[in-house]
């Protein structure tokens, strides 16, 4: 690798000219931004979870913003995988990227089952499987702490799907380098680091925590450097590529994070305050890399 | 949401027109000429990294090239955002959400809480006639509108009691929509203070805490009769009364 | 517990006037601050680290400051029990509260020779026994991620030692709340949530890491969402009260963390910047609870 | 150590008296009279949480009820402590440290590199017999201080070259003590300059990243020539040259 890292990647045997990606759950299916026109400098788009059957979602406030950072308790809303496909899905062929899918599951199985369901879909380049949500009482980040379960579920989409996937990881305990090793055995063509550190904001006062299910994912720029050193730890111990997720808000984060060894790199909370975030950061590295 | 817009807006004026309220108005063409009533944008309160997120105000009413916000300082975004002064740019994204469905006949009864009824200008400019009730704690909390009932419960200005003390059949009766807007607690009252057979003629301005406010993070559902959820920032924030589910939206605790 | 939390403590049966902890490696022993008169609102000094052999720490640069924390590298530097035990301790007799000695150790073993040797002085309260570590390659934070091993190590101080002590946890992998568990089943009397989150900060430019070792502990005010989580989660699965340590820099942290479930809280890399932070911050929640 | 002491001190006065080059005086009759030459202060740059830890800066000078900083902007807090006006109020914690070691000897060489020369203002002010020898890339770097002997790279003033064109055994053979400040590899190149017979002499201002600056963090530790490490802030920040570990201590790349 040469330094300054490049901006323009090749990652799964496709040139970027961007490494931008848009974190699943805080870019809709994309189709938000294409009425918004705020592709542009947009690498990936990674899609909200989808989980076989519709979840509702956990009940509000699912936001809370604290003095640095942004709790979130969303809890996997979504409308289902049928609906995603029958409905959601064709909405996105005019996407000017590529899609990823990211995919929930309550069960090892689930996951497979999805993805198995998606597969009848052109749109999408491939998935990113989401053993890491810190807001779901069933599976859930429980599963992203277990090697083992981690290489069965990345075995059970291998099995169903030729299209690439990367697996998210979750920050809240195992060794992630451990799982992350598990799920390139089960297949995985790329990991995702990492899914939000769990957090939470209690009212001294009430001894309440803000948020119903008590704790949250919490995001923040501040957490970068917590990012920054998964990405550098994971990317050092596996041959596949490896897509950065947290504590983006500027288009030098982004450089460090290739520098450490990202191959593409997401924005989730920032995009959320900024919708033109991908051209916005594009330019911030540009002018960094022209200096 | 095709005319949504991302915009450095500049301050056109600024000032504190009842005690922590204040009133800021923004140039932004783009934005007066597609807002409707009710609808809302999200504003940046600062340039650095902190917040995290913006803050979500209703468009309170159009001026020639620009628009009205009316706000509460509550907290820090607000309190960054009352420190703007004339000349200063603001990243404003608008106009977002739904706003007041006009469709639904065109004689209307307007009830506001507080600050809440603010917007009601906006409203009332693009109809033709309504009767506006209006209920605050006190004086420091009634926005001025013209031909307005005011009641307050402290008596300060107008009669001494709760907006739902005005409520009459006679005005329920008479209206074909019934739009309120006010603090939740206010807004659950008249809910209950409207018999059921009016009920389907009430239109509610919903708030929930916002993430994105363009309907990409779903992080502003609002409980729904049905079991479900829906945003806020899109399908909202004016609801039907009759499709909020009340008990699990009180329960957020907003 | 009652809502505001009460800013007096009974701590291990003592009691105290403050829940602050000066967080180990960021108050020397407490000699320092005895000099500058500032331990007043202190309720206990958590010593910097302690090894049988004296250990010479990592090379410089040791700090490293990021946009919106701190990375730190020390390496446990400390001149060895031995002096500590003949040279350091003694000029503690004079501190106004009591004293934690913070022990490390490269083997399983060497953190109960630690302690036996320190039993020979009587100025020190108890211990917190640190398998989190960061910044070190033997030991560390290798040992706060197995339940076993912590199990082991609390089982070999409880045999050598009356005196009650914390076992300090990482959050940097494994399951904090089995950890938890299997320190308080080998005598814990307390556990410290937790050491710091491991960072790192690449200069994009040249693809380097700032700090030699690479990664290294990273905190910051922003952290406080992750620290009360944890904190939340680890007392209410162990009988042993939970001291917090991470993220504090206002009295009102310190009021959240102890409704969040911390019967003490430590503070760090506040107390860096300000020596005077016991009584600030005594100030600060005394304003609040007053208000 | 028992006379330091963390006050907010007033700014006096605040001037840039080089391209990115700020002198502030500061009211602190406390500091003013204990501080001794070599000795620093760590400057809290703003009041809010960022940046985390403080700034230290080296006593440039004392005046009657106060002392004077002279800093170079280069990050984020050099940058905020420039913009302290007049009447402003920053957190200051000292005099800390050891300062230049006055008993080994009454004649004094001083080789300053660049701004590293202001402080010898002060430690001229409190011996009777010195030279001083000033290097500098350019004029832009500096600082004007009497009976100086100036060099710089670009020749702009002075003459042309660099500072350790200056040292001569001459000099050297003269001065009981040599204190050398400067940037890293400037002090390096005297180190290398100066011969082996002379070298005891040398006292050298060293830098380290800082993080508490009053000795309990660990963080500022220089390597000595023994293989183990002293504390800038506590055994420092001036060290006999023979001490220092001249490698190891570059290796860390300040
Ligand atoms: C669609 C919509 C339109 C709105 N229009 C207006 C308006 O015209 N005028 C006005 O004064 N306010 C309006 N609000 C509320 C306004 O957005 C909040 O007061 C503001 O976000 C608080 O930000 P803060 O940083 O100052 O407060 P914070 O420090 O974040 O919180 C302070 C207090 O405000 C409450 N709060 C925080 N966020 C929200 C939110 N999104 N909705 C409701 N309460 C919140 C918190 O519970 C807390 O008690 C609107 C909200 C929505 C969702
Ligand atoms: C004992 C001591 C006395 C000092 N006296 C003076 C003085 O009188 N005048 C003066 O201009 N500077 C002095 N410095 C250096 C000064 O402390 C740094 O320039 C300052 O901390 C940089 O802060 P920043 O936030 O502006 O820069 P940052 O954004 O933190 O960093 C910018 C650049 O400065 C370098 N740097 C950061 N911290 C230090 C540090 N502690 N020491 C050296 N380089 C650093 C970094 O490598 C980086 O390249 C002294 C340092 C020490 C340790
Ligand atoms: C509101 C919100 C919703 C999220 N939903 C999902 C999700 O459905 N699936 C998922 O894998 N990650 C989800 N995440 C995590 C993000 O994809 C991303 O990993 C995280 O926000 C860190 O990136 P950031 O610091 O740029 O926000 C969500 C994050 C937020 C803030
Ligand atoms: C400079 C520095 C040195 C530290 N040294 C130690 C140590 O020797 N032993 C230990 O258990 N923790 C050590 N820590 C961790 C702190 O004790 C504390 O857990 C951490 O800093 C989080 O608290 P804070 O956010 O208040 O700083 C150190 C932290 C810092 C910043
Ligand atoms: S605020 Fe993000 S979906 Fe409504
Ligand atoms: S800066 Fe903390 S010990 Fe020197």
């Amino acid at each position: 690798m040469s330094y300054p890292p490049s901006i323009s990647r090749k990652f799964w045997g496709l040139d970027f000219d961007s490494p931008i990606m848009l974190a699943s759950g805080t870019a809709g299916f994309g189709e938000e931004l294409l009425t918004l026109d705020c592709l542009s400098g947009v690498g990936v788009v990674v899609s909200k979870a989808v989980s076989f059957k519709p979840r509702a979602g956990n009940p509000p406030p699912r936001l809370f913003e604290t003095p640095l950072g942004l709790l979130n308790s969303i809890g996997l809303a979504n409308p289902g995988v049928h609906h995603v496909l029958n409905h959601i899905l064709p909405l996105t062929e005019k996407l000017p990227c590529p899609l990823l899918i990211n995919v929930a599951g309550e069960s090892i199985q689930e996951f497979s089952d999805v993805v198995e369901v998606l597969e009848q879909s052109k749109t999408h380049l491939g998935y990113e499987i989401n053993v890491s949500c810190p807001n779901v009482a069933d599976g859930g980040a429980a599963f992203g702490v277990d090697p083992d379960v981690v290489f069965q579920i990345a075995k059970g989409v291998s099995r169903v799907t030729d299209r690439p996937f990367s697996v998210k990881l979750t920050p809240n305990g195992g060794d992630m380098v451990m799982v992350a090793k598990a799920a390139v055995d089960g297949g995985a063509s790329a990991i995702t680091v990492c899914n939000t550190f769990l957090g939470m904001f209690v009212d001294w006062r009430t001894g309440k925590s803000v948020i119903k299910r008590k704790v949250a994912g919490y995001t923040s720029p501040a957490l970068l450097p917590l990012v920054v050193a998964r990405v550098w730890q994971v990317s050092n111990a596996v041959s596949v590529p490896v897509i950065s997720s947290g504590g983006v808000s500027h288009g030098e984060d982004i450089l460090q994070l290739l520098a450490a060894g990202a191959s593409m790199v997401q924005v989730g909370t920032r995009l959320m305050r900024r919708p033109f975030a991908g051209a916005e950061l594009m330019d911030e590295m540009q002018k960094l890399i022209g200096e | 949401m095709t005319s949504v817009v991302d915009f450095d807006c500049a301050v056109i004026s600024q000032e504190m027109v009842l005690p922590d309220v204040i009133k800021i108005v923004f140039h932004s063409p783009e934005i007066a000429s597609s807002a409707k009533p009710g609808q809302f944008v999200q504003v940046e309160p600062s340039k650095g990294l902190f917040p995290v997120t913006r803050r979500p105000v209703t468009i309170n009413r159009l001026t020639d090239d620009g628009f009205e916000l009316l706000f509460d300082v509550v907290g820090r975004g607000t309190e960054l955002m009352s420190q703007k002064q004339p000349g200063d740019k603001v990243r404003i994204l608008g106009p977002l959400g739904n706003g007041w469905d006009l469709t639904k006949g065109k004689k209307w009864l307007l009830i506001g809480g507080g600050l809440g009824a603010a917007g009601f200008q906006f409203l009332k400019d693009s109809i033709s006639d309504s009767v506006l009730l209006i209920g605050a704690s006190s004086k420091d909390r009634v926005v001025s509108l013209e031909n307005s009932i005011v009641v307050t419960e402290d008596g300060s200005v107008g009669s001494k009691g709760l907006v739902t003390a005005l409520i009459t059949e006679e005005n329920l009766a008479n209206a074909d929509s019934i739009a309120v807007c006010g603090p939740v607690v206010m807004m659950e009252a008249v809910w209950n203070a409207v018999p059921e057979k009016h009920r389907h003629k009430l239109q509610i301005s919903t708030e929930s805490r916002m993430g994105c406010g363009w309907a990409v993070c779903d992080g502003c559902s609002i409980p729904m009769s049905d079991g479900g959820y829906k945003k806020c920032c899109k399908e909202g924030p004016v609801f039907p009364g009759i499709e909020i589910d009340w008990k699990r939206w009180k329960e957020a605790g907003l």
